[in-house]
Parts: C-alpha cells; structure tokens; sequence
C-alpha cells in the first residue's frame, strides 16, 4: 500500500531509523569469510551515510557462526526488529535454507552475497535473492578447469556431507563422469583424515576436488602432502580464506580455487575505497557484499519500508562493483560469472575467468 | 573392501598412529577412573593445551620446514616439555578447581561430571577467546599473532619432512609414522613401569575401592590423586605432540572428539586398565581406518561405535577387563 | 604412655556419639572397650586412627598430639587398625591387600617384609593358599582373616582391633585371642574391641565399659570380668 | 516425593515417636556416679504379638514336615576353588535348620546357591520337589525363598519402610499402566501392602524407625531391618547369615526369641550362625559343612559331641568360644 | 539401647522449608495459588518482565526452548536420577522424535500431526528398547559410554543417510493444526510501568512462523501431562523399585525386583518423553539438521538434571531452567556465553553439591551432614 510516500522527499522528519542486517559467520571457524563481506557491507553503508548524513542507516549484525542450528532463532530477533529492512546474506548455504522459510513468511528481503547452493532458489521464497553465481555453474566451470587446463585424468572427490560442499562436489562428480577414481565424504569439525590420505593416495589420482570449507581444507591438504601426494588440489569458494593458508602453510602452495567472486582488480574504484579503509585487498565476496547492501540501501533511498523493498529488489537493475545487477523470477543472478585463484607464495592469486 | 586389501598396510600403519594418540590420551581418562571412578570429563582440553603449547614453542623457536636433523630434535624435544608441562599442569589445576572442593563436600559422583564439564567448556572458551584475551592483557603485537584467529585452526609448520623409511605392501612408512607408534609405546611401557614401581597403582587401586581403609594403610588420598592428574596430563602432552606432528592443525575445539575417542578406546581396553587403554587405543584407530575403507569415511565414527557396543556386549568389562573387581552378592 | 585420650567429643551431626571420654594405653598392654552395639566403641577406634573428626579433647600417641593429624600419617607413626565390617580391598588380590599393609612402613623394601609375611601365612594358612583370589570373593571369615594380617603386616607400635572375631567360627576365635596375646608378648601394644567380651578381658590388661558414649567403668580386666554387674549386662550371664 | 496412600512418609520431619523417648537415659546418668545399665532395655523390644504370618501368595503349601526344600548333591567350583563338593540336605517345612561350618566352608556359598545367585556346576536344588533350574533371582524370591545378608545390604537411602515396601512389592503387579490411572487394583495394593509393612516393622520393633533412612540406623536395627524385609516377600523359606554377628550376649537371647517367634509364625527358616549358644539353643537339626562338603547332620545334641565337628569347628574348648 | 537418629530439636520451625509451610496452608488457598501460578506461567511470554525477559533472542522462543528442555529433563530423571542409569546419549532420542516427525510430515509422507506426535513417541519408545535391552546388562560407566554411542549413531546415520535428509536436513515441517480462539495481549514496559499492549499479541492457539508463543503454551500443556504421569508412576511400586534397584541392584533382585525389566521401562518411558519433546521441537523449528543433535546437547540435558537435583522432579525443572535459559540470558556476554555459562555450571556443582533442589533422601542426608560439620568444627552446642 504505503510504498512511496513518506521517505521520498527525503527529510529529517521522515527519516525511518533504519537498518539493515548482517547475517553470517562473524565469529567461529569460518568468520573471515562473514568478515570480509561485511566489511563490503560496511563500505556500503559508509557511502550511503555520507550522502544522508541526515538520516543514516545503521547495520545489525546476526552472527550466526555459519551454524544453521543458531539461524533460525537469529531470523526470528531480526525480524522482530521493525527497524530491519533487509538482509545481506545468510551468507552460507546452510544457514539460508534453515533461516530463510522465517524470512519468506516475514516478508523480510535477503539478498545472499555468497551462498552458493543451487536448491535454494528452487523453494519459492519471494524473499531470496542470490547476487552472485551459484554452484550450478561453478560445479561446472571447476569440472571443466580440471579436464581442460589440469588435464586430469584421475580425479578424486570429496565433500564435507554439508548443504554447500556436497551440493557442489556432486555437480562436478556429475560433470567429471568416468574420470572420478574415488569418493569420500568426510565430516566437519574432522581433523583426521588418514582414511581419506589413504584413499586418495592409493587411487592414483592427479588432482583432487574437495567441496567444504577451509577448517576442513587445510588438514586434509597437509596431511596428503605429508603422505607424499603431488597431485593439484582443487576447492571452491568455501576455501577461498585466508586462514586456509595460514594454516596449512607451505601445504597449500598450487592450490586451485574456483569462485563465482570476481577478483578485486576487476572494480578498481572499489578496490581502492576498500583499501583505504581496510589497509587490504577487497577479500572473498567484499564486492558482492558491497553490492548487495547497496541494492538495499538504494531501497532506503528510494523510500522502500520492508514490505515494499521486496517488489523494489525483484525490480532493480543497475551496474554494481561486481556485476550487471539484475534477478530473475527465481532471485538468481542474471550476470554469472567463475573464476579461478591459485595459491602462490602464500597469497591467492587471480588467474582469470573460466569460460 | 578391495580397496582394504589392497591397502591394508597403509590403513593399518596410518590407524596405529592415530591408535597411538588415542592410547595416550586414553591413559588420562583411565588413570583418574582409576581413582575417583568418574569420567574426567575436561580431559579432552587437557589434551587440547598441549598441542597449542607444542604449536606455540615451535612458533617461538622459528621452527620452519627443512631444518637441520639437530634442529629438529631440539624442535621436537621442547615440543614435549612444553606440550607435557603445559597439560600436566592444566590437569593439576583442574583437579584443584573442578573436583577437590566437591571432594571436599561429600558431591556425589555425577556433580562431579558436571563440574568437569562446565571446566572443560570454560578451558576450551578461554582457548577460543585466546585473542580478546590477549588484546585485553595487552601482549604486544608480535605475541597476539600466536594467538591470532583464535577460534579458526592454528597449523604446524611441517618441521620433519615426511621421508618414506621403508615401505611394506605398496606403503611408504615414515620417519613420522615411526617415531608416534614407537615413541608413544615407549612412553606407555615407561608409565607402566612407573606405576608399577612407584606404589602409585596401589594406591590409586586402594583409594578407588575404599578411602577409608586406604587412608589405615597410609594412602594420602589427596596426593594419590594429584599425582594420578598429574601423570595423566603429562600422557595428554605426550599425545598432543604425538597429534601435532601427524595431524599438524589443532583448534580450541579440536580436543572433543578427540577425547570421546580416547575415552571410547579406555572403555574398549577395560576401563582403569593401563594396558587396556593401549590395547584400546590401537584397536580403535584400526577399526575406524578398516571401517573407513570399508563403507566410507564418513561412517569412521559409527563403525568406533559399533565395535565399542558389540565389545562391551560379549566382555561387559572390555578387552582387558577392569582391574578394579567388585564386591560379592 | 603409648596412647592418651583425653576429654575426647565425637558427633555424627548432632548425635554425641562419644562424650568427653579419656582412657590411656600403656606401652606393651592389651586394653579391652567393651560394650553394647552404639556404644561408641568404633568411633573411639576411628578416631584414634583419625578417621573421625574431634570435636572437642585431645589424642596422644607416643607424646605427640596427633588429635588433628590426618589419618593417612598416622601409620607411618605406628598406628594400625583392622577396622570393622573388614575393608578389604574387594577388588584387590589376597597378596596384594597384604602388600598395602606395609603401604606405609619405612623398611617396606626389606626382607623384614617378607618374614612379617611369612609369619601372616603362617597364622592364617587359608590366606596362603588363596593369595591370589580377589578378596572381594572371600567368605565372611576369610576377609576377616585378611583384615587382621594386613593390621600385622604393618607392624605397627599401636594395633587397633574393632571386633577381630566377629563372623569367626569358634575355633578360630580362640586362635584370634591366642594371637593376639603372643603378638602383644613380642611388644605390640594393643586397643581391643570386642563383644565377645569373656574373652577379651581374660586376655587384655586393663579395660574399659562404654555405655552410650561414655566410659563408666574402668579396670583390670580380670576385676571386670569378675564384677557381677558386668557379667549380667556383657557376659551373656555365665563364664 | 509425595506418596498419596502413605500420609507419613511423605513428611521427612515427621517426629518418629520412639526416637524422643530414646534420647533420655543419656542426659539422665548422673555427672559422676555411673550405674551399668540393665542389658534388657538395650534391646529393641519386638512384638511378638503382631501377626506377621506369610499370606497366601498363591505358591503350593506343603504342610508341616514335609520337605520344603532339597539340596540334592550340590557342587560348585569357582576356577581351582571347589566351594561346595556334592552336598546334599533337605528343609522340612516349619523346622528351623542350622548350618555351620568353618569360614570358607561353603555356608553363604550355599545360600547363594539356593538363592540363584550362583548356578551349581553339578546337582540341583528342589523347591517344593520341583528343580529351581536357570530360574533368576526375583523368580526364586517370588517361589518362596528369603534371605538376609551377612554384610548388610539394605538400602541405604530409602526409608526403612520403602525397605520394607520393596519386599512386599514382590507379589505385587502394579504397572505403570494401573499407577497412571490409579485403578483399584493398584490402590488396593498400595494400602494393603503399606499395612503389611508397618506389621512387619512393628513386629520387628522398628514402627517408630519407618521414615528412617537405612543407613542411618543403628547396626543392630540394620539387621533386624533386613529381616523385615526378607519376611516381607512372604517367603516360606527365611534364610538368614549371620543375624546375631556384632551382637552381644543380651541381644543374641533377643534375636534367639525372635527367630522362634518367626518359625511359630509358619516360617521355615534356615540359620547360618557361628554363635554356638544361639544355634543350639534354637534349631532343631543341624548341618555342618567343611571345605565344602557335609561332615555331619543331626540333632543339636548329636553335633555338640560330634567328635568331627569338634575337630573341625568347635575346637576343645566349647565353653569359651560361645 | 540405640542413640536415636533424629531428636526434637532438629525440628524448630525456623527449620521448616517453603514447601512445609506451603503443606500447611488451607486447600482452598492452595487451590487458588496453583491456579495462579498456572496462569502466571502461561502469561509468561507475553508479560514482558524487565530482566528476566531475554533482549537478545524472542522470549517466546527461549521459553519454548526451555519448555522442551524440561520435557526431556522430565525424562531424563525417570532415567538417571530414578533408575540411576548414566545416559550421555539421550539426544539420540530426541532426534528420533523428531525425525519422525520430519519424515511423516514431510520428507516421505504428509500425515497430520495430530497423528505423526504419538507414532513418534512409540517410535521413540522402542528405540529405548532397542538400545536398552541388550546394553543395560552392561553396568555404570559403560553404560554412559554405550549410550554416548548410541547418540553419536544416531546422528552420524542421520547426516549420512540421505533418505533421512541427509546433512541437509528435513525442512518445510508442517505446523499443528491451529485453533484460533482468542487473542491475548501483551505488556509494554517501555515506559517503565506495564502497559497494555494491544498491537502486540498472540494468539491461542495459532500455530505460525514467526510468533513462538502458541508452541511455549503447548509444550506447558504436556509438561502438565508428563509430570502428573512423572508423579503417579514414581510414587507406586514402580517408583519404589527404580530406586531399589539403584541402591543395590543384586539386593534389589534378591528381594524379588526383576530389575532388569524395571531398567528396560525406565529405559522406554525417558525415550518416550524425549522422543515427544523432539516431536515438539520439530514441530516448532520447522527445519530439523543433523546439527541439531549435536552430543552437547546430550550433556547439557544431563547437566539440567544434576544440576537440578537428579531424583527430584522440581529439581530437574529449575535445572532445566537453568540450563535452557541461561545460555540464552547470557547473549548479551555475546562471545563469552559458554564461557559464562561453564563457570556457571561449576559454581553451582561446588556451592550447590547436592543439585539445586536435591531428592528428598539427599535434603536429609545434607541436613545430617550440615549439622556434623558445624559441629565437627566444635561451634555450636548440642
Ligand atoms: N555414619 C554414622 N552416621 C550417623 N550416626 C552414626 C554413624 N556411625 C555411628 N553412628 C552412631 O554413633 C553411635 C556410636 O556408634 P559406634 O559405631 O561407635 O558404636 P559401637 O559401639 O561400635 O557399636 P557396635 O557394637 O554396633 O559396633 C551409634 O549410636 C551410632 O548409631
Ligand atoms: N566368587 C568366588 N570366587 C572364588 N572363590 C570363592 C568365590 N566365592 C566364594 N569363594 C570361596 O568359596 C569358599 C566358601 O565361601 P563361603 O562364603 O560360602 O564361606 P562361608 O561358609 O560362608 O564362610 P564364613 O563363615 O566365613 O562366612 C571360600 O573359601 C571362598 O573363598
Ligand atoms: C561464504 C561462502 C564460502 C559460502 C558458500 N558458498 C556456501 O554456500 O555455503
Ligand atoms: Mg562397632
Ligand atoms: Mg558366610
């Protein structure tokens, strides 16, 4: 009903309060992957208040420490909050699919920034909204890195049993077909993976695919190093951290990452703001977090309230840092875009699109 | 199961090394049944201490791959003073705080399990808040980077190069594999006679079975369990050393599973056995490789499960038995 | 004075248990507590080997006041009970109970230990034959027979008996009360308990009457054994 | 906990009546002159006068005379150890049957036995001419056969009614089902099983002691206590270890009145004892067994002069060791 | 003669407890103030109490969390503070609760739920049997072990089997069928003073997404169920032979209990309330995970009944108060809640030995113990 009137004219009178809400790991294992994006989200907002220094927006944090079990409770504080108009995330797989049922019958627009799985678009949440490419390509686009510029012909995969990492080792299982020498699947919070060494070791495989996480990663990369594997490890954006090298050290040198996240010298302007504020380079999904608040902020602008911002979010079209942004009628992006990383010398490092 | 068969001797050489972990772990739990018949619930962070005591003196020593054989050693050595000194005391303070005051007080048993449980979520918590913690303390920035990222994973520097010393079917055994299966028996056969020498065994048998008598015959109940904590933690230290080396990445969180493993293999052997839990150990860590083998990895720890419910069902006491008998009818 | 009790208070919570009793033990005498069930009696023994808590009086052993002393010192300064209802260790081997009686005992690495075993054996050829059976599957007697031989093997300065002969055939009651009275000829002093109360004071020095926490009669215990009050309430009537 | 149908235990500050009176003749002795007191109060009146006579539990009664029980060539081995070597006895119903021996003979090895506790290497023991078989332990107790332990075992933590109502719960088959609903049959029980139990602890005068916690009984009330709780499964077999053990002179005559008392009830009863003056003063036949074998059967008197059991048991001087 | 246990003096009213002089209030007057007390609870959520009323997570939804904590607490003490079994493994009944409800509502069938709550509660309960009857023979501490595997079974197959979901879970589980009576509003303490609150209310009973407080009230209507259940049963034969056979199992056996049985039902009636309680979590969470049944939550039930007072039931209540709520009342230490909470757990097992509200046996043994040791020191006077 109430969609356009009160925050257009954009004054001190009117000004709603609001907020927007942060959801994903920004403690726990995999916090930096939660950090990085909210520090693009943080840049977002920053931009924004700058421009309405009268009336700014401020940002709830959900940490959820990317355990779905905690998402559920933490949708229901967000919602109760009337000030909240929007969600960047829930920023894993995982997490979305507990979470987002509560935010599709609140009405509360999520935009993810880096959840990949492809199921979740299928469930019919008006609600969801996805800015970045999900597995259903970057499967793919890792199978193909894999046949054609590895060249492999024996390839190992593994997965950690979870919504992101099994979903996504299934597609490349699929793509890769008969090249597949072996399968495992491993748990997380594992640290032992002398079974999986064994397997992979005694497989003869040359390159290995793993979907999970880098608390997983890293472990099991080292652990195969130290049993004298050569072959190329090959992950996916849930590895694409900076604690996975640190802790698998000189273990995680080769390492291939694909990542549907665009590396940071694609948006320079962005880059620099980014590292003006951080003293670093815009890190994994910083861009997509950037995009995906400012696509709620340009709501709050435009005097969106919460029940209107989702008609406003299916509606946006504009150029963002990362890409073309624009949904389909699922909420998946319409730019897509993979590419791939390699560890060298203890930095990712961006070797381009994979087309 | 083609796949076991084919690499049997890497399953079984990979499984007596995490057995072996297991095994030293599970002395801890053993030792303080032992004596006080409950499960030392906070064991597992005992454990956990040590291998970030054996992570931080490497760090601090600058430990980095492909150092000299000398360099190694003194590596790897203070990696077990620290590791030991660290768990030992962290179990010595447990047992001052989590369980002499209850002792003190007449708790029944399970309090006791709870007081051990709520210590053991508050030494993990201050492991995971280790950052925070340091930052308040106000540790400058070259130490707060030992404790950096303190709720992700901490890596170890591979400081042995992995080197295949002989292979056996088709496996490449190592340096590394050598040294925790061999170093870790040596230290169980070590303990052993230790306890068999020093009285210890007695009195933690006596004071387990009946305080009041033990205390006629001169058992100083007090210390008999100290000094039962404080061996167990040394165990614990030997085993994370042991970890770090073949695992090489340790976590505020990583002692949990660990310890219900290890508390699964003292059980396995016989509790309040001391070759129990060796025996227990290594049976532990081979089955669950075997299983892995066999139906996937990821039912490693149903398979450890499985075969502790079947064992316990045929040998009600474990492999090896109780050494604390019971009372007639 | 080997052994001084003065003034001794002992409570289970609120119930007196003992109530300002005082006795004293001599060097080399047998000294008898006698008296009905509740009297007191184990808790003077428990006491004395400072399992009780005092609540008020003094104990004194060798000059020493050890009132306050922990227990577990206690044998290292020649203290030894043979408590009641045994305590064994069940779950501990007939040799290995025997081995923690010497838990305590300066010389415990010497062959001193093994003639004190040897000699054990040889008043309780059962023990013997069944060293390596778990206690906890003796019978009754047997265990009671383990206690008193581990009381021995620590060879103690003090020996506190709390009812040596309880669950013991006849026969061997009288080997209890023969041992007893050779080991305190060879310089043990001993602090009996007993129900079998004609006996034991044929055999002790001195003795005691505890009634509900109090001493109320003390002497030699051939007086005592002689005075018809006592024999009515503790004899049974005869002797 | 609060138990509907037993109004006073559910107060744990209920005054118990006996205990008040109990307190006095501490404060009354005078500050220096002791007198001795008289053996008889120190002993808990029983109540001869209660009628605790098993009730018809529905288990076959033998009439008096006749064989209850048999022991029919009983062996039992524990590894090297043969504690009991082909022992045969019977039980004649309403008799109270002695067993003595050494320490270490086989007696509670026997009752265990009996009990199902143990499963005999050889031979079989006959209950009512029927085998007891594989049969467990509770089945053996509902058939018919009590027993009280040499070392105490009561528990520790009940009442000494909620001892006593545990045995009484023997015959009874309240589930969860009848508790839920509370359906009359389950009520019934209830009230009359709690009505035993305060007969049996009256007889046993421990009425005053019902809402004492076990362990907090003297030692001779723990083991009058046990008995009580024995007699509650309506057994027509009492077994009892070792009742007078720690008890004095005085007391012995007590509990030697007591055990009559519960034969001329219609109890069997079978009396393990070291206590010679307590066992020939109240059974009427004798069993005595040595390294697990029977060495000799017969009257009181027979066995007193049995020059085996003498040498075996007795030693040479008889008079003192009573 | 036998020195008495007990004599007048320990029963000066200045001794009494609360609960005595509650005994002793007229009917009538008790009557009311359990009705009282009855609606205080159900009005709970919506009062909005300063302090106790959690800011950082929805109050309904905490006390629903607490509400099933506890259910399975309730269970949970037939188990180990009744019959004295160590069970580390209870979430494994919990989780199987719940998963049949999320595999008959909607992975593999779309029964009611009316339905599907009473065949999970079976399913629940023969579970119990399941595991209990071979491994109950097995004594004490290996039982907390078997049972701690059995819990980790039961999880690992859930994560592993993708008939059951999988890692993934169960989502879109159907709510209750709801029957909206009436709305019931809430208080406002915003200005300091209660007020009125009509835009904010809930309604009894609608069963939605986003407003927990219909579930809270069905879970206080069960928990009324169980506990009256929980009282019936304990203060009959069946009660009396659970505590035998804890005290002294073979004793117990001699005296006729056939403990074995008593164990296997203790055994079957906790998994059935766990099984009911995971029902009800399923129900309201909507979305069931493996995660959700983690092995900690298996200590922390245990801990809510030894905290509590493992054997009393209102003992195990307040435990599972303390444990349900806590962590919750602890968001605002954000980071350092289970920090917070762990010294929680060990200051009430070093101040509070016996359990908040310990057993009745225990409350004598302590008094007993008290009055020794004020004595033992030589302080007072008897
Ligand atoms: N653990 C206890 N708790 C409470 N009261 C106790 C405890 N132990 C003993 N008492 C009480 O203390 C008093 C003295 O007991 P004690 O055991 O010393 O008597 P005793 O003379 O050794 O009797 P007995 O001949 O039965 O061995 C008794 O009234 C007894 O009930
Ligand atoms: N479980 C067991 N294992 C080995 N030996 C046992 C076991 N139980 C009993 N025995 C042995 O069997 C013999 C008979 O024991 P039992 O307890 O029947 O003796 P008892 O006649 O009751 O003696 P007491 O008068 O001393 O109580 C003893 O020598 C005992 O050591
Ligand atoms: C942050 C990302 C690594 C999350 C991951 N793509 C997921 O879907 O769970
Ligand atoms: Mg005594
Ligand atoms: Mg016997």
């Amino acid at each position: 009903g109430d969609t356009t009137t009160p925050a257009a004219s954009g004054g001190a009178a009117a000004c709603g309060n609001y907020k927007i809400g942060m959801f994903g790991a920004l403690t726990g294992p995999n916090a930096n992957l939660g950090i990085y994006i909210q520090n693009g989200v943080n840049l977002a907002l920053d931009d924004y208040n700058k421009k309405h220094a009268d009336c700014k927006v401020t940002l709830e944090n959900y940490d959820s420490q990317g355990d779905p079990t905690q998402a559920p409770a933490l949708a229901k504080k967000a919602i109760d909050d009337k000030k909240v108009v929007g969600i960047v995330g829930p920023a894993f797989s995982g997490e979305s699919k507990a979470a987002d049922p509560a935010f599709n019958e609140a009405g509360l627009v999520t935009i993810t920034p880096s959840a990949t799985n492809p199921a979740l678009a299928d469930n019919g949440w008006k609600t969801f909204f996805r800015a970045l490419g999900n597995d259903a390509t970057q499967g793919p686009a890792a199978a193909k890195y894999i046949k054609d510029t590895l060249k492999s012909t024996k390839t190992f995969v593994i997965d950690d049993a979870s919504e992101y990492g099994k979903g996504l080792a299934d597609i490349v299982r699929k793509d890769l077909g008969s090249q597949v020498v072996g399968n495992d699947t491993i748990q997380q919070k594992q640290t032992d993976f002398s079974a999986s060494v064994t397997k992979v070791t005694s497989s003869g495989a040359d390159a290995l695919f793993f979907g999970g996480y880098s608390p997983e990663a890293a472990p099991l990369i080292k652990q195969l190093r130290d049993a004298g594997w050569k072959g190329t490890f090959v992950v996916a954006d849930g590895v694409k951290d900076q604690s996975f090298i640190d802790n698998a050290k000189d273990a995680a040198e080769g390492t291939i990452i694909t990542c549907p996240c665009v590396p940071p010298d694609v948006a320079p302007d962005f880059q620099s703001a980014y590292k003006a504020k951080y003293n670093e380079d815009p890190n994994t999904y910083s861009g997509e977090g950037y995009d995906s608040a400012t696509i709620l902020l340009d709501g709050i602008a435009a005097g969106k309230d919460r029940a209107s911002m989702v008609d406003f979010v299916k509606a946006y079209d504009k150029k963002g840092v990362t890409k073309q942004l624009k949904f389909d009628a699922k909420g998946e992006s319409a730019d897509i875009k993979v590419f791939a990383y390699k560890v060298e010398n203890g930095k990712i490092v961006s070797v381009g699109e994979i087309k | 199961m083609q796949n076991l068969i084919d690499n049997f001797f890497s399953y079984t050489i990979t499984g007596l090394t995490i057995g072996a972990v297991y095994a030293l772990v599970a002395l801890g739990y053993t030792l303080v049944y032992g004596v006080l018949r409950l499960i030392n619930f906070a064991h597992s962070e005992v454990f956990m201490y040590g291998t970030f005591a054996a992570l931080w003196v490497v760090m601090i020593l600058g430990g980095h791959p492909g150092a000299g054989v000398g360099q190694v050693i003194f590596w790897v050595a203070m990696m077990f003073v620290a590791a030991m000194a660290m768990s030992g005391l962290v179990a010595v303070l447990l047992e001052r705080v989590a369980y002499r005051p209850l002792r003190k007080r007449n708790a029944p048993p399970l309090i006791a399990l709870i007081s051990a449980i709520g210590a053991s979520f508050v030494l993990a918590e201050i492991m995971g808040l280790r950052s925070r913690i340091a930052g308040w303390v106000g540790l400058d920035d070259t130490l707060r980077d030992y404790v950096r990222n303190s709720r992700n994973n901490a890596g170890l520097p591979t400081i042995i190069q992995p080197q295949p010393i002989f292979t056996i079917g088709g496996y490449h055994v190592t340096n590394v594999d050598i040294f925790v299966i061999v170093g870790a028996i040596a230290i169980m056969v070590i303990l052993d006679q230790f306890v068999k020498r020093s009285r210890l065994g007695r009195g933690i048998r006596a004071v387990a079975m009946d305080p009041e008598a033990a205390a006629l015959m001169g058992v100083n109940r007090d210390r008999v369990i100290q000094v039962t904590f404080l061996v167990g933690g040394i165990m614990a230290g030997a085993a994370a050393v042991f970890y770090m080396l073949k695992i090489g990445i340790t976590r505020y969180d990583a002692g949990f599973i660990l310890g219900v493993k290890a508390f699964t293999a003292a059980v396995l052997g016989g509790i309040g056995n001391l070759r129990g839990a060796l025996l227990g150990g290594f049976v532990l860590g081979l089955a669950e490789n075997y299983g892995s083998a066999v139906v996937g990895s990821q039912w490693k720890d149903v398979v450890a499960f499985v075969l502790l419910v079947l064992i316990l069902l045929f040998r009600p006491t474990g492999l090896l038995g109780e050494s604390l008998g019971k009372a007639r009818a | 004075m080997l052994l001084e009790v003065k003034g001794l208070c002992v409570n289970y919570g609120r119930i007196e248990a003992i109530r300002d009793i005082s006795f004293t033990v001599d060097e080399g005498e047998i000294v008898t507590l006698i008296g009905a069930n509740g009297a007191g009696k184990t808790t003077t023994m428990k006491t004395v080997s400072g399992l009780r808590p005092v609540r008020a009086g003094t104990v004194t052993f060798n000059g020493k006041d050890i009132t306050h002393l922990p227990s577990h010192e206690r044998p290292v300064l020649g203290i030894s009970q043979s408590p009641e209802g045994r305590g064994c260790f069940v779950g501990m081997t007939v040799m290995e109970n025997l081995e923690m009686g010497t838990y305590a005992r300066p010389d415990r690495k010497t062959k001193a230990v093994k003639d004190d075993l040897e000699r054990v054996f040889e008043l309780f050829p059962r023990l013997k034959e069944r060293s390596n059976q778990a206690a906890g599957s003796m019978s009754g007697g047997e265990q009671q027979m383990l206690a008193m031989g581990r009381a021995l093997m620590a060879k103690p300065k003090l020996l506190l008996l709390d009812e040596p002969s309880m669950g013991l055939a006849p026969k061997l009651i009288q080997q209890i009360f023969d041992i007893v009275t050779e080991i305190n000829s060879q310089g043990t002093t001993v602090l009996l308990v007993e129900q079998n109360a004609a006996q034991a004071l044929k055999r002790s020095h001195r003795a005691y009457i505890l009634e509900t926490g109090e001493i109320v009669r003390e002497g030699t215990g051939k007086a005592l054994a002689d005075d018809p009050a006592v024999k009515a309430a503790y004899l049974g009537g005869d002797v | 906990m609060p138990e509907p149908t037993q109004p006073t235990t559910g107060d744990d500050e209920t005054t118990t009546p006996a205990a008040s009176p109990a307190a006095a003749p501490a404060t009354t002795a005078g500050a220096g002159e002791h007198r001795l007191a008289d053996p008889a109060d120190e002993v808990t009146e029983i109540n001869p006068g209660v009628d605790i006579a098993p009730e018809d539990i529905g288990v076959p009664v033998v009439s008096e005379g006749e064989r209850l029980l048999e022991v029919d060539e009983v062996t039992l081995r524990f590894g090297g150890v043969v504690a009991l070597n082909e022992v045969s006895f019977h039980i004649n119903k309403g008799e109270i049957l002695g067993l003595i021996g050494p320490n270490g003979a086989g007696k509670t090895t026997c009752f265990n036995v009996m009990t199902g506790v143990y499963q005999p290497t050889s031979g079989a023991v006959r209950y009512l001419g029927k085998p007891l078989g594989k049969r467990k332990k509770f089945q053996i107790t509902k058939l018919g056969i009590a027993r009280t332990f040499q070392n105490i075992r009561l528990f520790a933590n009940m009442t000494a009614l909620e001892n006593v109502l545990v045995g009484v719960d023997a015959h009874h088959t309240t589930g969860v089902v009848s508790a839920m609903f509370r359906l009359p049959k389950h009520r019934k029980e209830e009230s009359q099983g709690y009505a035993r139990a305060m007969e049996l602890l009256t007889f046993m005068g421990l009425d005053g002691k019902a809402d004492e916690l076990a362990r907090n009984l003297p030692y001779g009330d723990q083991r009058r206590l046990e008995i009580a709780r024995a007699l509650a499964t309506s057994p027509q077999l009492l077994c009892l270890d070792e009742p007078a053990a720690g008890f004095n002179p005085a007391e012995k005559a007590k509990l030697m009145e007591l055990i009559r008392t519960i034969r001329d009830q219609g109890y069997t009863v079978l009396l393990i004892e070291h206590d010679m003056k307590l066992v020939m003063g109240v059974t009427d036949r004798i069993v005595v067994l040595e390294f697990g074998r029977k060495i000799a059967e017969g009257s009181p008197a027979e066995i007193r002069d049995n020059p085996a059991v003498i040498a075996a048991y007795l030693g040479v001087d008889e008079e003192d060791a009573s | 003669m036998s020195t008495p246990t007990s004599a007048p003096a320990a029963r000066k009213p200045a001794t009494r407890g609360f609960k005595e002089r509650v005994d002793h209030l007229p009917r009538s007057v008790k009557i009311v103030l359990w009705v009282l007390f009855a609606l205080f609870l159900f009005l709970l959520p919506l009062l909005n109490i300063p302090f106790i009323t959690t800011e950082g997570s929805d109050f309904g939804g905490v006390l629903f969390t607490v509400a099933t904590y506890v259910l399975v607490a309730l269970g949970l003490n037939i188990v180990v503070g009744y019959a004295g079994l160590l069970d580390l493994g209870y979430v494994g009944f919990y989780a199987v609760g719940a998963y049949t409800v999320g595999v008959l509502t909607s992975e593999h069938a779309h029964l009611s739920w009316v339905v599907v709550v009473p065949i999970a509660i079976v399913v629940a309960m023969v579970s119990g049997v399941i595991l209990g009857a071979p491994t109950l023979r097995v004594r004490g501490d290996y039982l907390a072990i078997v049972t701690l595997g059995f819990g980790e079974i039961v999880r690992l197959t859930l994560v592993n089997s993708q008939w059951l979901g999988g890692a993934q879970g169960i989502s879109d589980i159907p709510k209750p069928p709801s029957a909206e009576l009436f709305e019931v509003p809430s208080l406002d303490w915003s200005s300091g003073a209660p007020v009125v609150d009509l835009d904010t209310t809930s309604t009894f009973l609608k069963f939605g997404i986003n407003d927990f407080v219909p579930y809270y009230w069905l879970a206080l209507g069960i928990i009324g169920l169980v506990l009256l259940f929980d009282i019936l049963v304990k203060s009959s034969r069946v009660g009396r032979a659970w505590e035998a056979t804890r005290e002294d199992e073979d004793a117990a056996e001699l005296m006729g209990v056939p403990t074995f049985r008593f164990k296997l039902l203790a055994f079957a009636l906790g998994a059935a309330i766990g099984g009911l309680s995971g029902a009800l979590f399923a129900t309201k969470a909507g979305f069931i995970s493996p995660d959700s049944f983690q092995l900690l939550l298996s200590i922390l039930f245990l801990a809510a009944v030894v905290v509590g007072g493992a054997g009393n039931r209102w003992g195990v209540i307040v435990g599972a108060i303390v444990v349900g709520y806590f962590p919750e009342r602890f968001r605002d230490f954000a980071d350092f809640r289970v920090l917070v909470f762990g010294l929680a757990l060990m200051l009430l097992a070093i101040f509070r030995p016996q359990g908040l509200l310990p057993p009745r046996r225990t409350v004598r043994a302590k008094r007993a113990d008290d009055r020794q040791a004020v004595l033992e020191e030589g302080e007072a006077s008897a």
